[in-house]
């Protein structure tokens, strides 16, 4: 594979591992499926890349409430729709995971209303361009991948030497022993949601400058960190990280030997016979009880 | 809380529950009659009601592997949509009359559902998910894709069913969608309560109970993922003989959120909650185009403010006043339960 | 650690905790129906009643973590008001019924979550740990790999990192071998000498009969007897229940 | 006391540094009742769950008969005739007492695929159970379990246990390994699933028992095995048992 | 929610209904808005003149979001709801899955924007028409032009949905029927995110002339960008959605589309299509820009309107289909300023030749730019 192809890998793995890594954080925390995330990811750069396109608002301060708008849709979608819906069913999961799909159109068809049906470019952070050998860098991408890493190690820190990241683990562990004891779970399970929509944001708005962003992009940045979180599993912080780099690898090398339409049933064969002969994922946790 | 002596069958002396079945195949057959009626006015109207008959079949498919079993199956366009092309190949390529697509469909249907069940049998639903998803997509792009078999983007065109020399008309075929959806449902609804039905769903929260007693647990989600799937690829073949065409578009990833979308919304503790979901979906879509270019934006707030205040589904909101009533009319007090 | 100081363990014997007319119920059912109890400090007082008499709702209640009507004060003050949370750090302990653990947490982190709800250190938790040398090997084990008694005794552990001015034990010797039983109830012994209020919350009282001091009977929600001694409790509970003592 | 129903020989089972269960040999014969006892985290059961087929020894063998015995627990469970309870009960939570329980009359309905998809259109066909019905009802009687049309998410921990007892008994088992059935039972619920054990002995059933309530345990049964540190270190008749060096040092502790 | 008037609701009534399947909320509601702008205007300059055959036009609309599971019912409700003639303003498999309620229900149909030859395909079309030139008419343009700029390997990147999908083979089979030989057919997903590897592959295949087909927008960006950073000396050319799309433009990189020919459909040297652009500046909005879906549209009602006026109404359906099939020689507002079209029992679509395509070509400043100076299209 040419080395331009790497390049994209690495792209697409790091962007989808940030969406993942929201996936993995609401599943630990709060044991749902945010499916969301892509939707607001996207909702998040739609407002960056409008302000900028449309009003010449400075780059920095439309993604920054870019991403502060992310933040806040998540919380909200917690505290207004999965919260009272949790609460009314007693925890089971179905309704909540229908509303959260619920959300994800609404905020399709709310960005396309407020920021149009067409296609917004997005602005590059770091603009410069860097040869190396025949593959072209784009400071960008230098960019993703700083903030990849550091998001995946702030992550992984926080999950296991904080006081909020360890009740997380323990309210998604047993919500109702966490209840009993006295964990403030309903704080808990915000700051999951919120955090998630931190990354998602960020994911959004970094990722923006490559392609542009459109009310449709939302799911399917939500399927491709749907994969990643599947094949990498939730053993591990870093699960998610390395499930979306396999599945951007296996991607782009199979359209690359053997051109687009069998991107889709490579990538279907494979996760077939990998779960059909490897059942238990990469990394995953499983205790007795 | 705890006397022994309130007799154990207290609920069988309810009138209502003794003849439960009775009750229960008289209102849906109601139903489907208002169904039929309203149907037989203005011809869209047959379009409307074999389309909710339709999202019935396909939500009442994901019934017993989502609902009852907890295995998330996401490749129900798959479904409906190998029902709708066995169709048009059987009619257009073979000559037959489509009829005999359903039952081609319903075979291939169950045994793609198996193959995809068995390769994830060892693991959780969220895996299932997956694979099925995956699977979708890729069906998406087979259809698009083998042009000589399937037409490509254009699609292939289903001809009228007909048997013994009579060809269906629109209006035959609304009926039929109806009385189909109506004994499907009262099926499902009567599997629920059979010891099947009781297996199956026992399999959702205690996989290792069903396993511990002897029954395999993953043979039992192989069969019902088979069942549902067989379900849903009737409710393709409908939509494929209604439409007269069967399109690669019309079998996208949508359906899949519609498919889960609809039990839910209409109440998980009877399959008739799928079906009130079915007509729920369809009327919001058709209906509620209120600001018109907010398409599915209010589609999806209604979708919100229903769970919002029916979290359990709109059968859900039925279900503590009935039990008042029968409650009521037993002379017992409210109060009493538990005892 | 302000409230603590209030509410307070000492050898006064004025942090007894007592409830007047304490209900619960889930939706129409009644668990509690107005319960009036005194459990002196210094003492280990029993709860005993078949299953579904409500003891464990008796103890949740007491502890904020199902909603209750009615008062509960311990050593004089009305706990109303406050949450779970708050009571913990204010000397109350828990042990609830069941595994109620963190099972994909390590047996420390398990502690040391609780730790941060009570707002105490990390030494707080090894001095935990190190009750049960059992715990001490397996601390880096998930939680949810112990087995069923290793279980419990993390949750007897972790109820006792709170100050215990009042510790509320839920059949707290159920699936544990007697060696540990027989060790717990000599904790639960040198506490109730030292002020606490000991409750403990027990179906059938075999087993620890001679550790108790008094207890009350509780059947469908109301008190069915009160007695001093683990023998005469047991009396009572058998005649209560309509067995031959 | 004739037949030998169910033999282990030899087995192990670790987790990575721990050895749960160490070369463990056991027989429980027909009609007989043993008690499996010993300290918390003695292997007792990870001995059950090797037996079942939730876990997979390391080494060992267990036989049925003169077979041995393999394969995922649903299939050990149709060979073996077994029935088993979990330590933690087992129920799904947001179905009724009946429902619960039911699952254990209808296991042979369920032994193949064709048999499992039979019986989902049989089931459609009719789905009433009268005479299991019957059944159910007459053993919650005997064990004290109130209203069986309640849901289990309203049940306590202790009558969550009677169900999932109740259950096991309903299958009418050849071999039922019991984990902890007494733990925060009530006199009464015990008094009932005693009556109902030694019932279900007389039929030729074997039963092992694990529990920590020793006199209850030491009353019910004809022999007394005693693990720790996944070895057995005792088998022999429960008075003798209860008065052995190896059960004051191991279990009751020193001061006993 | 359909916005009918209630007097329209009956087909004897005193104004005469257009129904418009269109879609405000999918994938083709990018461009199908520009055709409703354009389709209102003609509306109201009709009436503004008195109407047609001594009546008023009013305009009823269903929006199926380009999901075709609802275009035929939405379509039936149109026609229940008086509707006396169908403008199929939606995607392609719209127009499709609506070709049966047409034909069943013998009521005139016509798909302004659609390219695709499908949708008029016997049998079964007696009563449905497009405007054109179809994607044919456009590969054999690009054909045409390629052949006489001397290119001979040709590579296509197309996007995967059904509608660009359909062109496909219609655009290569014309190109390659000339003599270029194609190297490379990739296929790109809507709404992807990375081309990279296509590019790599078209890379290695060395063409000398590049086709880009998709609907436009993002994708139609990532490629061009991957091509002029990867391909810079590559001949490129692409389909009408480029020209016909600002925001597109915004999406590539500074002078990544400049010498990009596109098969656009506006002049500026057609005199009509200017007076049609003064029109609709006047209207105001943000869809107003100047574009062939607009003009498409706006031609469409005029046509309708024409065989209305012959047929003298609407009351006789099967004599307006007739009326429609008459209309020869009508001047379109987009085109070269000598395109016309027509309509017959077996002209199902109406461009008379490739005249209606203009090549064009964008400039460095990834604008739009002069008309391709090596070839256009003719009559
Ligand atoms: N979450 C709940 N929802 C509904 N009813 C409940 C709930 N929890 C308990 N109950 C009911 O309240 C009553 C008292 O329950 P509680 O748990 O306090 O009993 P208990 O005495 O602790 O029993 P056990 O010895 O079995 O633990 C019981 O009848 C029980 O069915
Ligand atoms: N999956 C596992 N991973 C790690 N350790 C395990 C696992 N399963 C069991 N163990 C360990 O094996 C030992 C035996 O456990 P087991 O549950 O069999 O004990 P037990 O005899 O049933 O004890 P109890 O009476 O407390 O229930 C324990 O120390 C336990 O921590
Ligand atoms: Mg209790
Ligand atoms: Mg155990």
């Amino acid at each position: 594979m040419p080395v331009q192809l790497w390049v994209s890998v690495v792209e697409l793995g790091c962007f989808a591992g940030l969406i993942a890594l929201g996936f993995f954080l609401v599943l630990r925390g709060a044991d749902v499926f945010m499916f969301a995330l892509g939707p607001l990811a996207m909702f998040g750069a739609m407002f960056g890349a409008f302000q900028v396109s449309r009003n010449g608002w400075p780059l920095p301060i439309a993604a920054l409430i870019g991403v502060a708008i992310a933040v806040a849709l998540s919380g909200l979608t917690e505290l207004l729709i999965v919260r009272p819906i949790h609460r009314r069913t007693g925890g089971q999961e179905n309704p909540s995971i229908v509303a959260i799909v619920a959300i994800l159109f609404a905020l399709e068809q709310l960005a396309g209303t407020l920021f149009g049906r067409t296609p917004l470019p997005g602005t590059p952070f770091w603009s410069a361009q860097f040869r190396w050998g025949e593959a072209v860098i784009s400071g960008q991408s230098i960019v993703l991948v700083a903030v990849t890493v550091l998001a995946f190690a702030g992550v992984a820190l926080w999950l296991r030497r904080s006081a909020n990241g360890r009740m997380l683990r323990a309210v998604g562990d047993n919500e109702h022993a966490a209840r009993t004891l006295g964990v403030p779970v309903d704080r808990i399970r915000l700051i999951a949601f919120c955090l998630a929509g931190l990354l998602a944001g960020v994911a959004g708005s970094l990722f923006a400058a490559k392609a542009g962003v459109s009310f449709t992009s939302g799911l399917q940045w939500t399927l491709v960190g749907f994969l990643a979180v599947i094949v990498g599993g939730l053993g591990n912080v870093w699960a998610p990280l390395v499930g979306a780099v396999l599945v951007a690898t296996l991607q782009t090398w199979s359209v690359f030997e053997f051109g687009h339409a069998m991107r889709d049933y490579l990538t279907f064969a494979v996760a077939f016979l990998f779960f059909a002969f490897r059942p238990k994922g990469i990394f995953q946790t499983k205790v007795r009880i | 809380m705890t006397t022994r002596t309130t007799p154990v069958a207290a609920r069988g002396t309810s009138p209502l529950a003794r003849h439960r079945w009775a009750v229960e195949a008289v209102a849906a057959a109601v139903f489907a009659l208002a169904l039929v009626a309203y149907g037989s006015g203005a011809s869209f109207r047959q379009d409307y009601v074999v389309l909710i008959c339709t999202y019935s079949l396909l939500a009442l498919g994901m019934y017993i592997p989502y609902i009852m079993s907890g295995s998330l199956s996401l490749a129900y366009n798959a479904y409906l949509g190998i029902g709708a092309y066995a169709c048009g190949l059987i009619s257009t390529r073979a000559g037959w009359s489509s009829l005999w697509g359903v039952p081609i469909g319903i075979v291939l249907s169950a045994a793609i559902a198996v193959v995809l069940g068995l390769a994830t049998r060892r693991l959780t639903g969220f895996y299932l998910a997956g694979v099925t998803l995956l699977f979708a997509v890729a069906f998406q792009v087979f259809l698009l894709d083998r042009v000589s078999l399937t037409g490509g983007p254009v699609g292939m065109p289903v001809r009228r069913p007909h048997a013994f020399g009579y060809t269906f008309t629109r209006y035959d075929i609304m009926i039929g969608a109806v009385v189909l959806v109506w004994i499907v449902g009262l099926l499902l609804s009567r599997l629920r309560q059979s010891p099947f039905g009781v297996v199956v769903r026992l399999r959702k929260d205690v996989p290792q109970v069903v396993e511990s007693s002897g029954i395999s647990s993953g043979t039992i989600g192989v069969v019902s993922l088979a069942v549902g799937a067989a379900i849903g690829s009737v409710g393709g073949s409908l939509f494929g003989m209604m439409g007269g065409v069967a399109q690669p578009e019309s079998f996208g990833l949508h359906i899949i959120f519609l498919a889960i979308f609809m039990p839910l919304l209409g109440g998980q503790r009877s399959p008739w909650g799928a079906v009130i979901g079915a007509v729920l979906v369809v009327v919001f879509t058709f209906e509620l185009h209120i600001l018109s270019d907010a398409g599915t934006l209010f589609f999806a707030i209604a979708i919100l403010l229903v769970l919002r205040f029916a979290p359990l589904g709109l059968l859900g909101l039925g279900t503590p006043l009935l039990r008042l009533l029968t409650r009521l009319r037993m002379g017992r007090t409210p109060g009493g339960e538990g005892s | 650690m302000t409230e603590s100081a209030e509410i307070g363990r000492g050898t006064t014997g004025t942090a007894g905790m007592s409830v007047r007319g304490l209900g619960v119920r889930y939706g129409h059912a009644v668990a509690l129906a107005g319960l009036d109890l005194d459990f002196a400090p210094g003492r280990i007082n029993a709860v005993v009643g078949p299953n579904g008499a409500g003891k464990s709702s008796l103890l949740l209640a007491l502890y904020g973590a199902v909603p209750a009507t009615g008062t509960i004060t311990v050593g004089g003050r009305d706990l109303a008001g406050m949450t779970s949370a708050h009571r913990a750090r204010a000397g109350i302990g828990l042990v609830p019924q069941g595994r109620q653990i963190f099972p994909t947490l390590s047996v420390r982190e398990n502690l040391e979550v609780f730790a941060e709800v009570i707002r105490t250190g990390p030494g707080s938790v090894t001095t935990a740990l190190s009750r049960f040398p059992r715990l001490v090997e397996r601390a880096g084990t998930r939680a949810g790999n112990l087995s069923g008694g290793e279980q419990q005794m993390l949750a007897v552990t972790r109820a006792l990192m709170t100050d215990c001015a009042v510790l509320l034990l839920d059949e707290m010797a159920t699936g544990l071998a007697p060696v540990i039983v027989q060790q717990l109830m000599a904790v639960a012994r040198e506490l109730a000498d030292g002020g606490t209020t000991v409750i403990m919350a027990e179906a059938s009282i075999g087993a620890i009969v001679g550790d108790i001091d008094r207890g009350v009977v509780l059947i469908r929600g109301v008190v069915g007897g009160e007695a001093t001694g683990g023998h005469d409790l047991d009396q009572l509970y058998r005649t209560s229940m309509g067995l031959t003592p | 006391m004739d037949e030998i129903l169910l033999s282990c020989s030899n087995v192990s089972k670790s987790y990575g540094g721990v050895a749960a269960v160490r070369a463990v040999g056991l027989e429980l014969r027909a009609g007989e009742i043993l008690g499996l006892i010993g300290p918390n985290g003695a292997g007792k059961t990870t001995l059950v769950d090797v037996i079942t087929g939730q876990q997979t020894a390391d080494t060992g063998v267990i036989r049925i008969g003169t077979v041995s015995l393999t394969g995922p627990p649903s299939r050990r469970a149709r060979l073996a005739g077994f029935a088993r309870t979990f330590q933690h009960p087992q129920l799904a939570l947001d179905m009724t007492v009946r429902e619960n329980i039911l699952i254990g009359a209808v296991p042979d309905r369920f032994s193949s695929p064709w048999r499992v998809l039979a019986s989902a259109f049989s089931g459609a066909a009719r789905p009433a159970t009268p005479e299991i019905d019957d059944r159910i009802t007459d053993l919650a009687a005997e064990l004290n379990i109130s209203a069986l049309d309640r849901m289990c998410a309203d049940l306590t921990l202790g009558e969550q246990r009677l169900v999932e007892v109740a259950r096991a008994l309903l299958r009418g088992p050849t071999v039922l390994l019991l984990d902890e059935p007494f733990a925060g039972g009530d006199p009464r619920g015990v008094e009932g699933m005693i009556h109902a054990l030694t019932r279900i002995v007389e039929r030729g059933c074997g039963v092992l028992v694990v529990d920590h309530n020793v006199d209850i345990v030491a009353s019910l049964v004809d022999r007394l095995v005693l693990m720790d540190q996944g070895q057995v270190v005792f088998d022999g008749l429960p008075t003798a048992a209860m008065a052995s060096q190896e059960m004051r040092t191991v279990y009751f502790g020193s001061g006993t | 929610g359909s916005d009918d008037e209630k007097s329209g609701s009956d087909p004897g009534g005193d104004t005469i209904v257009l129904g418009m399947v269109t879609d405000t909320s999918g994938g083709a509601a990018g461009y199908a808005s520009y055709t409703s702008v354009a389709i209102d205007l003609a509306i109201k300059e009709i009436n503004a003149a008195g109407g047609l055959a001594g009546k008023q036009v009013s305009l009823i609309t269903e929006s199926d979001g380009s999901d075709t599971t609802q275009t035929p019912t939405l379509t039936r409700r149109l026609i229940e709801n008086g509707a006396d003639v169908i403008l199929l303003n939606s995607g392609s498999a719209s127009a499709i899955a609506a070709k049966g309620v047409c034909v069943e229900e013998k009521i005139l149909c016509v798909a302004p924007t659609n390219l695709s030859a499908d949708i008029i395909k016997p049998p079964d079309n007696d009563n449905i028409y497009i405007l054109g030139p179809t994607s044919a008419g456009i590969g054999e343009s690009f054909a045409a032009g390629m052949k006489k700029a001397g290119y001979s390997k040709l590579a296509v990147i197309a996007d995967d949905v059904p509608t660009i999908q359909g062109y496909v083979p219609v655009l290569v089979g014309a190109i390659t029927g000339a003599g270029l030989t194609s190297v490379a057919e990739e296929k790109v997903p809507a709404d992807a995110a990375d081309v990279s590897a296509q590019i790599a592959r078209v890379k290695e295949a060395a063409p000398d002339v590049i086709l880009v087909m998709s609907l436009g927008g993002q994708t139609e960006a990532l490629v061009q960008n991957a091509l002029h950073q990867q391909l810079p000396d590559v001949q490129r050319f692409s389909l009408a959605s480029i020209g016909n799309q600002p925001t597109t433009w915004a999406l590539a990189d500074p002078g990544a589309l400049e010498g990009l020919v596109y098969a656009g459909s506006i002049d500026p040297g057609n005199p009509r299509t200017t007076e049609f652009a003064a029109k609709l500046a006047a209207v105001g909005g943000d869809k107003s820009a100047l574009t062939a879906y607009g003009t498409q549209g706006y031609d469409s009602v005029y046509l309708v309107a024409e065989a209305i006026k012959k047929a003298g109404g609407v009351a006789d359906k099967s004599k307006l289909n007739e009326t429609f099939q008459q209309i020869s020689g009508y001047q379109a507002h987009y085109g070269q300023s000598d395109f016309t079209m027509s309509f017959g029992p077996d002209k199902h679509v109406g461009s008379d030749g490739n005249c209606g395509l203009v090549l064009a070509q964008f400039g460095a400043d990834n604008k739009p730019g002069a008309p391709w100076s090596v070839y256009q299209p003719t009559c």
